[in-house]
């Protein structure tokens, strides 16, 4: 299982990566948000995985490692406060700067025709 | 039909009962605790949201509705049994068809319950009520409303429209009294 | 025995979302897709409802209370962007 | 008294909050008088701290009474609170220079402000890694804000780099703190610092990997090549007071790579002790060249002061990566000492750039300053200051760090890049200042003149460079104590985790 | 007792797991965007119904009680005909095609031109 | 004690001027004079016990951690130096008062000028050589601002920053070299460091610390090839030329040579460097004299080559030789600084300095022209003046040196051939300025100067007459003790007498004599010579570098800052890849020994599933929309990874922000295109790929070595005290409102201040809204649909009761106050997605940023609070009460700071979700709505 898991976490980071290497805003929000849960599951899994072990006690014998849920737990709230400015930011980019690209400004070859929309 | 809630801090009287159950379910227990924070709940959430409520015609014959409830759950059950069928049979047989269903009912609720209830049971999906009256001005007298449905296999149009009006849209009539 | 039915229809609700992925993936159009991607909401509470069956605890349901209103929520966002554009206006 | 030490922290917030509801948030000069008072109130406490600490030796605070390692601790030693009495002091100029009318030209400019120091100060006196992560995002939420007040397409195109660059730097913090975690079974600096000591070979490399991570994380934070692009236009572009206190920003960063490379990765660390110096000196020293090279080639004066942030962050970062107790007293020192002249600088660029009409603050011939003798009085302490001439602070902090390498190899690059890069700086600073006040063309006409709370925060900031140099004696002295209290870490951890260890 | 609780689980269980497979291959296997959308709308809902009623048997075999799924049964019951509303109507602006032989293809034209003699805002 | 005060008067004194600036002119400058004089005075008063051979000293501590402290020494050299800048410093103030016109700022000029006076006598009296490197800077910056004081001329400009580079640089490289020094000593002390000759000459690093020493030296003193910035400095007011540029300044290089002479001197080395370096200087300046027609550019050049005649004096390494350098710098104090006064004048009165114009003075100012006259001859070196003595000394010097070897012959000669020029030019100087016909195109009608204008130069030609007429009984104890200083052993027996026989020095000064006016009057034919030689502008080949320089600078930058994200990005993942994979490849095996759980086939398929969605997310990320879709697939499976493996709450939580977080981003949309257009090319698409891929290896492959690893961590703490110490039972929610409560602060905090960010980042946005969809489709015309409303309506107090009940239940079970807020500002935003902004308004006008604060104050109250019952922050209390028929209920302080958690959020979430709808509705933000 760990292995499966870890190659999850893997795939994730990369789609995640190669989306926020990309030139315009909206994929990079998208692999931000990719990132984030890649590295989400991965904060988790530093506590290792257990079944049936909720942190609730009275439920189980064994409890699964509650510090890294509490972690993640605040890393998501963090993490969409985060992807969340950068949205509007991404608005305001487009607004003031006539595109989408992260530079704001489009690169040559495409500067010539225009914008679809 | 009536709008006006017969009490002031109890406006919406089923809303609460409902709000009430819900809690009990939420907690799963008739404990003390939670039959006293229920009632207080139920009576103060109604309250909070109640701007948030435009004016609904109110249920005027309860176990009308309750009936209207159980025929409905009924109806799923067997109905979706026929779709079941049809949707594992072969696909060649379906007829698929777009009706119109004239409506009687002229307010949002029981509109939406029509709507949802048609949704509900078997081969039909709401699609449309038209036209839209949002921005009808006031005074102006409503139009004709419709109801277009898709149907998965329809066998007789004036049947099933016949069906759906007298099935469900004239027990609505009755349980809000319009 | 309730082992195996458990199982098995765990089974059945993966191949149920194994369908809804390959619908979602085929599309064609936008609205199979936000279709097949609501299925896949409500199966999954199906999904969580049986962990919860198997683990004996009843500490999932709330995800699958949630499962319920919040796909409803986003079924009707991205409806409504479809529509009108503008989510919120 | 004894909860002195959250002051720093829950003072900010407490006024960021405060002005955001009735009744301060009514009028604008409410909202300012209150955050002044604040900082002003603020400063004297962390002074008071800075006294009591000198006092009793280094403080530890457990938040919700929850000892180490368990709860989260906050800790109070020289080296700190020097830094928040740093933070203090700049925050108190930067908001009155705010306060001149620049709040008002977007909203919220308090409270932000008032969070980011928040930000700032919870980062400096945490003793707990993930907490450190959580103070981090405060301090950067509040600067992707802050960043964008007032608007401007430069602003927005800025804050897009740095946010990106942030938030990727966020996601490896996380993951880096995983792999501590996941290895060591803590987050408190101090017993991680004991763990890591007492590591099985099997788990060394991932933890060196952890700690590698760690690096870039604090790197970015610091602007250190190859990680430092953002910082150039980010602070070119913020408005004055905002680029003021983001002048202490990059410090964070190397305050985080020196606590976590001496604590956690210090001396004691056995296998792991000094990984991070290998990368660091050569970065460090490559930032120094990068941000003399940056200051020839800035085109404006904020530019031009951004590199010489770039510039003091490389120094800083080498001093750090020589892991000798001399190199950190003389980083505490000059981190002071660049801070507060870089910062009053951004402000002075500000007031240039006022007066000098369309010109702006570019090195271009423009019109003339309304007020040539102010402000070339204030340009020509700040400049000389920076540079790191006599008689001020600059040239103290400058000795100081020459002096502190002794490592035979380092020392020749390290010494090469400093002197070399502050002739560069001289050369860069009174080419700028030739221009901005002496190259006229046009004709006069009447612009503003700074008004008096913008001449009070920039004397205010500036008026640390004389003292600095003045108090020389006594402040070496205080660095080098912090750094001998930094290097302490059996004491901290007597201190901090007491005799049990094990939970 | 037991035993009786036991094979309801598995029955419920079972019908549900069953329904919820049909909603789905309906959704595969219809040939067109509104046929598909009868599955998921009925057969899924009705199929989430039946586990959660096996799933409220099944709590009750360890002597609890476990009513709390009825509420997501509800939720179910009153949220699913709006989606499938809200999708319909995405799908009838986006003009998909239905399948030829749909009869009252004309009935969708006066649906979607739902102008009451106002001009609509913007 | 009045060591420190021969310091601090004329620091005093640079306040002074601008105390007394609306004084008249006179008044302002007799006030300046007051400080040096009494400065002046004070260094007489010691005149005995130096003269005697003593010397005096003050040590204030300052920083000792840094070997920086206080330290005055006078002493013989110190003393000879002193007098120098202070008297004749104060001939230039008054010499300035006459010299500046109306329009200049006196005040500044003086304030300037007694700023640089401290600084030279810093140098002189530094007992520390920190201290002596900090007033050395000074002087530089001094000089900076001294020269560019008048900077409406861009010469002047440049001239200064030239100046302040090049002597900048020495200054830097001096600093090298004391520091090496004082690591080599031990000490920075000076007399501790000219006590060490031995250990630091011996030392490895002599070489280097000798080279930047000189460097510094030789930049100061404006030694070849670091010469070219001082005849550009003559752009400064001549009393600054004649005091900075003859006088004090240029000659500080050469009193560090004297000062140090006694610790570095006497290798081979020192010999080398400084011989050589003064004896190229001086041909090279008194052959450029004579070309120029500037006669401040004469000046200087000839300065130069006086400066080179010193370092060469001070190089030959012979006891006498430097006794002669220090006799010499005294000379060429007086002289040159009176012709540079003398050029003033002419200037001043003349409105030229240029020889071609200037022709046939003497009959308009006579007595100025005998002055100069006085003074040229001096420097030519003319029997019965000073510069024929030490001249004379400098000959004989030359003749005892065996610098070159077998080849030493040749410095005598090139000294006369030096001699030659300087006797030309200063017939150049003599004839062509006084006599040689009539001005041409003078703008002015030349005269005498004001009388007391001539005073200063009056004063210091009497002393060249009357040192030339009675060397030894005027200066020969000064020298003596100054000799003194700088010798480490006895000073030598010499004569001070004007004649010392027919003897070769005497022979060579002859032939000088004769030499130069031959010369001179052929300098025809050497003037047409050197105008076939390429004419070097100093000052614009430095302008012309440095701004090459800066232009490079701007390129590399430009290059290494392209403004592109993706490489920024492309940056920090290499470090990634770098730092954190090379040390996993020193991994043996991932593997940590723990035993993995098994696959089951459900988990399989929802592996499967992330997988594949994530890949359709990553493959069409340019379709926006589907992309959203897919990306919303992972969400959930992550969500039901977490529900697998035990995180109900992080399951409720990734659900909830999962969700509003594609809401956000389908709002988003609306404002950006709804596809990307294809762009990459696909060598960047195969880089990313395998950084990408790079990444995802070494996070998977921690990921896994963590996983399966045994560790012990803190976290049974946690399980263990729960309940007892935090009162409730879901571990995860104790820990996030109690143990680490204070990260769930901070949490909030963010979250707070992005939504504040959020609404300033939407004020005064500029705004456009699309009419049509990604394919150009018209959007609907319904805004809001009937059956949706009237769901939503009675879907919110349901959606409130549930989050009331996961609110309360979160202490003991999965939920908690964020949980909550997310499922309350769901419920909320589906009412603005049903039935807009204008009916949620009018329903609940809240100010969302209000709430906030709101929710972020009842947190950090609760925190605070503790402190009432003497505890930390954020400790927590609970307690069970019995309440009659109710039973036991629990109260705990965590409760209330997670209503605080509870309304941050929703008002976060509000804030930031309705900020952006309200954007394309009547209610948009404007700008006055500020706070
Ligand atoms: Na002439
Ligand atoms: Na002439």
């Amino acid at each position: 299982m760990e292995t499966l898991f870890a190659c999850c976490v893997g795939f994730l980071s990369a789609c995640g990566i190669f989306l926020m290497l990309r030139g315009r805003t909206f994929p990079v929000m998208l692999g931000l948000t990719m990132l984030s849960y890649a590295v989400n599951l991965f904060i988790f899994a530093s506590g290792r995985l257990t079944l049936r072990g909720a942190a609730v006690l009275g439920t189980s014998e064994q409890y699964a490692d509650p510090l890294p849920q509490a972690l993640v737990l605040t890393a998501i709230v963090i993490g969409f406060a985060m992807t969340a400015f950068l949205v509007i930011l991404a608005i305001r980019a487009r607004a003031d700067l006539g595109n989408d690209h992260v530079d704001g400004k489009l690169p040559d070859a495409d500067a010539v025709k225009k914008e679809s929309r | 039909m009536r709008f006006k809630p017969k009490f002031r801090w109890l406006p919406t009287p089923y809303r609460s009962v409902l709000l009430f159950l819900v809690w009990l379910l939420l907690n799963q227990s008739i404990e003390a605790v939670h039959v006293f924070f229920g009632l207080i709940l139920a009576i103060i959430i109604p309250l909070l949201t109640l701007r948030f409520r435009d004016p609904q015609p109110l249920i005027e014959r309860p176990l009308l509705a309750l009936r209207y409830i159980l025929r409905v759950f009924g109806d799923i059950v067997t109905a979706n049994a026929q779709v079941a069928v049809l949707i594992l049979g072969p696909k060649q047989r379906l007829n698929p068809a777009f009706v119109k269903v004239p409506l009687d009912l002229q307010h949002e609720l029981p509109i939406t319950i029509l709507a949802s209830t048609v949704s509900m049971t078997p081969g039909t999906v709401s699609a449309e009520i038209y036209p839209s009256v949002e921005q009808l001005p006031e005074g102006e007298p409503l139009p004709q409303r419709w109801l277009l449905i898709h149907v998965l296999n329809l066998k007789d149009e004036a049947q099933l429209i016949a069906e759906i009006k007298q099935r469900y849209e004239a027990p609505l009539k009755e349980i809000f009294q319009c | 025995m309730l082992n195996n039915v458990i199982m098995l229809v765990f089974a059945m609700i993966s191949v149920a979302l194994l369908l809804n992925l390959w619908r979602l993936l085929r599309g064609p159009s936008l609205p199979d897709r936000i279709l097949a991607l609501d299925t896949m909401y409500i199966n999954s509470i199906a999904l969580i409802i049986l962990y919860g069956l198997l683990m004996g605890s009843p500490l999932y349901f709330e995800a699958a209370l949630l499962i319920a209103m919040l796909g409803f929520v986003s079924t009707v966002a991205v409806c409504k962007f479809l529509l009108r554009g503008d989510i919120i206006e | 008294m004894w909860h002195l030490i959250t002051a720093p922290v829950l003072l900010p917030m407490f006024t960021a909050l405060l002005i955001m509801l009735p009744p301060i948030h009514y009028s604008p000069n409410r909202r300012r008088w209150v955050s002044m008072i604040s900082s002003a109130i603020q400063l004297m406490l962390v002074v008071l701290l800075l006294m009591q600490v000198q006092q009793q030796g280094q403080l530890h605070y457990a938040i919700g009474n929850w000892q180490a390692p368990f709860g989260i601790i906050l800790v109070a030693d020289t080296l700190s609170v020097v830094l928040v009495c740093l933070t203090s002091f700049l925050a108190l100029g930067a908001i009155c220079y705010g306060s001149a009318g620049e709040d008002e030209k977007g909203s919220f400019f308090h409270p932000l402000f008032q969070f980011q120091v928040m930000g700032i100060n919870g980062a400096f006196l945490t003793g707990d890694l993930f907490n450190l992560f959580v103070f981090f995002e405060v301090l950067l939420i509040a600067s992707y804000a802050l960043l964008i007040h007032a608007g401007g397409k430069n602003k927005t195109k800025a804050a897009v780099h740095y946010v990106v660059l942030n938030l990727t730097g966020s996601a490896i913090f996380l993951i880096s703190l995983a792999v501590l975690y996941g290895t060591t079974g803590t987050l408190n600096i101090v017993d991680m610092a004991q763990k890591v000591a007492q590591l099985p070979a099997s788990d060394l490399m991932l933890v060196k990997s952890g700690a590698l991570m760690l690096m870039i994380v604090f790197a970015l934070k610091a602007a250190v090549l190859p990680l430092q692009f953002w910082l150039p236009a980010t602070y070119a572009s913020a408005s004055a007071p905002v680029a003021a206190l983001f002048a202490v920003m990059t410090k964070i960063g190397v305050y985080a790579l020196l606590r976590v490379y001496t604590t956690i990765f210090g001396n004691e660390a056995g296998e792991l002790s000094g990984i991070a110096a290998d990368w660091l000196l050569p970065a460090g020293l490559a930032t120094i060249a990068l941000g003399a090279i940056g200051v020839m080639a800035s085109q404006d004066f904020r530019k031009l002061v951004a590199n010489l942030v770039l510039l003091s962050v490389g120094t800083l970062v080498s001093l750090v990566a020589l892991q000798t107790q001399q190199a950190a007293a003389a980083a505490l020192y000059y981190t002071v000492h660049s801070t507060l002249v870089t910062a009053a600088l951004f402000l002075i660029a500000d007031l240039i750039a006022n007066q000098r009409g369309k010109a702006a603050d570019r090195l271009v011939s423009g019109r003339k300053v309304v007020q040539p003798v102010l402000l070339g009085m204030m340009f020509m302490v700040g400049a000389l200051s920076v540079a790191g001439l006599p008689p001020l602070s600059g040239f103290v902090g400058k000795v100081m760090l020459l002096q502190s390498v002794t490592d035979p190899s380092s020392r020749l690059w390290f010494w090469a890049l400093v002197l070399v890069s502050s002739l560069v700086v001289i050369v860069g600073l009174s080419r700028a200042g030739s221009t901005l006040f002496w190259r006229i063309s046009g004709t006069d006409t009447v612009a503003e003149t700074a008004k008096p709370l913008q001449v009070f925060a920039v004397c205010w900031l500036l008026l640390a460079s004389p003292l600095l140099v003045i108090f020389a004696g006594p402040l070496t002295e205080l660095s080098m104590q912090a750094a001998a209290q930094l290097y302490d870490t059996k004491t901290s951890v007597q201190l901090i985790l007491g005799q049990e260890v094990t939970p | 007792m037991q035993n009786w609780i036991e094979w309801a689980v598995a029955f419920f269980l079972l019908l549900g797991g069953s329904f919820v497979l049909i909603g789905s291959i309906g959704l595969t296997r219809m040939p067109d965007f509104f046929m598909r959308l009868h599955g998921p709308t009925k057969a899924t809902t009705l199929g989430m119904g039946g586990i959660l009623l096996g799933s409220i048997f099944f709590f009750s075999l360890s002597g609890g009680v476990s009513v709390h799924e009825l509420l997501i049964t509800i939720f179910l019951l009153i949220t699913a005909p709006i989606s499938a509303h809200m999708l319909i109507k995405t799908a009838l602006h986006h003009k998909l095609k239905a399948i030829t032989k749909t009869k009252g293809l004309d009935n969708i034209a006066p649906a979607q031109s739902k102008q009451h003699g106002r001009k609509p805002l913007p | 004690m009045t060591l420190l005060w021969i310091l601090l008067l004329p620091l005093l004194g640079s306040l002074v001027p601008v105390l007394t600036a609306r004084w008249s002119r006179s008044a302002c400058a007799l006030a300046t004079a007051i400080p040096p004089s009494v400065a002046l005075m004070l260094l007489l008063y010691h005149s005995s016990t130096i003269l005697d051979g003593g010397s005096i000293r003050f040590f204030l501590s300052w920083i000792p951690l840094l070997g920086l402290d206080i330290t005055i020494i006078l002493d013989g050299l110190a003393f000879m130096f002193g007098l120098l800048i202070l008297g004749i410093g104060l001939l230039i103030i008054l010499y300035a008062r006459y010299y500046l016109s109306e329009r200049d700022s006196m005040p500044r000029f003086y304030a300037y000028l007694m700023l640089f006076m401290t600084a030279m006598l810093g140098i002189v009296l530094s007992g520390n050589l920190l201290q002596l490197w900090l007033f050395w800077e000074l002087t530089s910056i001094s000089s900076f601002l001294l020269i560019s004081f008048w900077w409406h001329k861009a010469e002047a400009r440049r001239g200064a920053r030239m100046a302040l580079t090049v002597t900048g640089a020495g200054g830097l490289a001096l600093l090298a070299a004391f520091l090496l020094i004082g690591q080599v000593v031990g000490s920075y002390d000076l007399q501790q460091v000219l006590a060490s000759a031995e250990l630091i000459q011996q030392h490895a690093w002599y070489p280097v610390i000798l080279v930047l020493f000189l460097l510094g030296c030789f930049t100061k003193s404006a030694q070849f090839p670091f010469h070219f910035w001082l005849p550009n400095a003559m752009a400064a007011p001549t009393p600054v030329s004649a005091y900075l540029h003859s006088a004090t300044m240029v000659k500080a290089g050469i009193f560090l040579l004297a000062r140090f002479y006694p610790a570095l001197s006497g290798t081979d080395l020192w010999f080398v460097l400084v011989s050589v370096t003064g004896l190229a200087t001086l041909l090279l300046g008194a052959y450029l004299a004579l070309f120029k027609h500037d006669l401040k550019g004469l000046l200087a050049y000839s300065t130069i080559s006086h400066l080179g005649l010193i370092t060469l004096l001070f190089g030959m390494g012979t006891d006498l030789a430097a006794v002669a350098g220090l006799f010499h710098i005294i000379n060429h104090a007086t002289f040159k600084a009176s012709l540079f006064m003398a050029a003033g004048i002419i200037d001043h009165e003349t409105g030229s300095r240029d020889m071609r114009k200037l022709n046939g003075l003497w009959q308009f100012m006579p007595i100025t022209a005998t002055l100069a006259m006085v003074a040229a001859a001096a420097m030519a070196g003319v029997p019965l003046l000073n510069g024929f003595l030490s001249k004379e000394m400098f000959f004989a010097e030359t003749l005892h040196q065996h610098l070159l070897g077998s080849l030493s012959w040749v410095v005598p000669v090139l000294a006369t051939v030096a001699a030659v020029f300087s006797v030309a030019y200063s017939m150049r100087f003599i004839h062509d300025v006084f006599f040689n016909g009539q001005p041409k195109g003078l703008t002015k009608t030349p005269h005498e100067p004001p009388r007391y204008m001539r005073v200063p130069v009056e004063v210091l030609v009497a002393l060249c007459i009357l040192v030339g007429l009675f060397p030894g009984y005027l200066i020969g104890d000064l020298l003596q003790a100054a000799s003194a200083a700088v010798l480490p052993g006895d000073v030598p027996s010499y004569s001070l007498a004007i004649w010392h026989g027919f003897n070769l020095p005497l022979f060579m000064s002859a032939l000088a004599l004769v030499g130069g006016i031959v010369i001179y009057v052929n300098r025809k034919h050497l003037f047409d010579f050197q105008n076939t030689l390429p004419d070097v502008d100093a000052l614009n080949s430095f302008e012309r570098s440095v701004k090459r320089f800066a232009e490079r600078c701007g390129r590399l930058y430009q290059w290494l800052d392209s403004g592109s994200l993706q490489r920024y990005m492309t940056l920090t993942l290499l470090s990634f890849v770098i730092l954190a994979g090379l040390p996993l490849t020193d991994l043996v095996t991932l593997w940590g020994g723990r035993e993995e759980l098994p696959i089951d086939a459900v988990n399989a398929t929802g592996a499967v599933m992330l997988l594949i969605a994530a890949f359709a997310t990553v493959l069409w990320h340019r379709k926006r929309v589907v992309a959203l879709l897919m990306i919303s697939v992972v969400g959930l499976m992550v969500s039901i990874a977490f529900t697998r493996f035990s995180a109900p709450d992080l399951a409720l939580t990734q659900l909830s922000v999962e969700v509003v977080t594609i809401i956000l981003l389908m709002l988003a949309l609306f404002f950006l295109p709804h596809k990307t257009p294809k762009q990459s090319e696909s060598s960047r698409v195969v880089r990313d790929l395998s950084i990408a891929s790079m990444v995802g290896v070494i996070i998977g492959s921690l990921s896994y070595a963590l996983m399966t690893r045994p560790f012990n961590t803190i976290s049974d703490y946690f399980i263990a005290n729960a309940k007892i110490g935090g009162g409730g039972t879901n571990v995860v929610n104790v820990i996030l409102v109690d143990f680490r409560g204070f990260d769930t602060m901070g949490e909030i905090a963010v979250l707070g201040i992005a939504s504040l960010g959020i609404f300033k980042l939407l004020t005064r946005i500029p705004l456009f809204k699309p009419s049509s969809d990604g394919e150009g489709r018209p959007w609907a015309l319904e805004r809001h649909s009937l059956l949706l409303s009237t769901v939503s309506q009675s879907l919110l107090p349901l959606a409130i009761m549930v989050s009331i009940y996961i609110f309360f239940r979160g202490h003991n079970l999965p939920g908690g106050g964020f949980i909550a807020g997310l499922v309350t500002a769901v419920a909320i935003i589906l009412q603005y997605i049903a039935q807009g902004v204008d009916w949620v308004k009018a329903r609940m006008n809240v100010e969302y940023q209000r709430v906030v604060a709101v929710g972020l104050m009842i947190a950090l109250l609760t925190g605070v609070a503790s402190w009432l019952f003497n505890r930390p922050f954020l400790t927590s209390w609970f307690d069970y009460f019995d309440i009659p028929f109710l039973g036991k209920i629990e109260l705990a302080s965590a409760m209330a700071f997670d209503l605080g958690v509870y309304v941050t959020v929703v008002g976060s979430t509000l804030l930031i979700l309705a900020s952006l709808g309200k954007m394309t509705t009547a209610h948009r933000p404007v700008h006055k709505e500020t706070i």
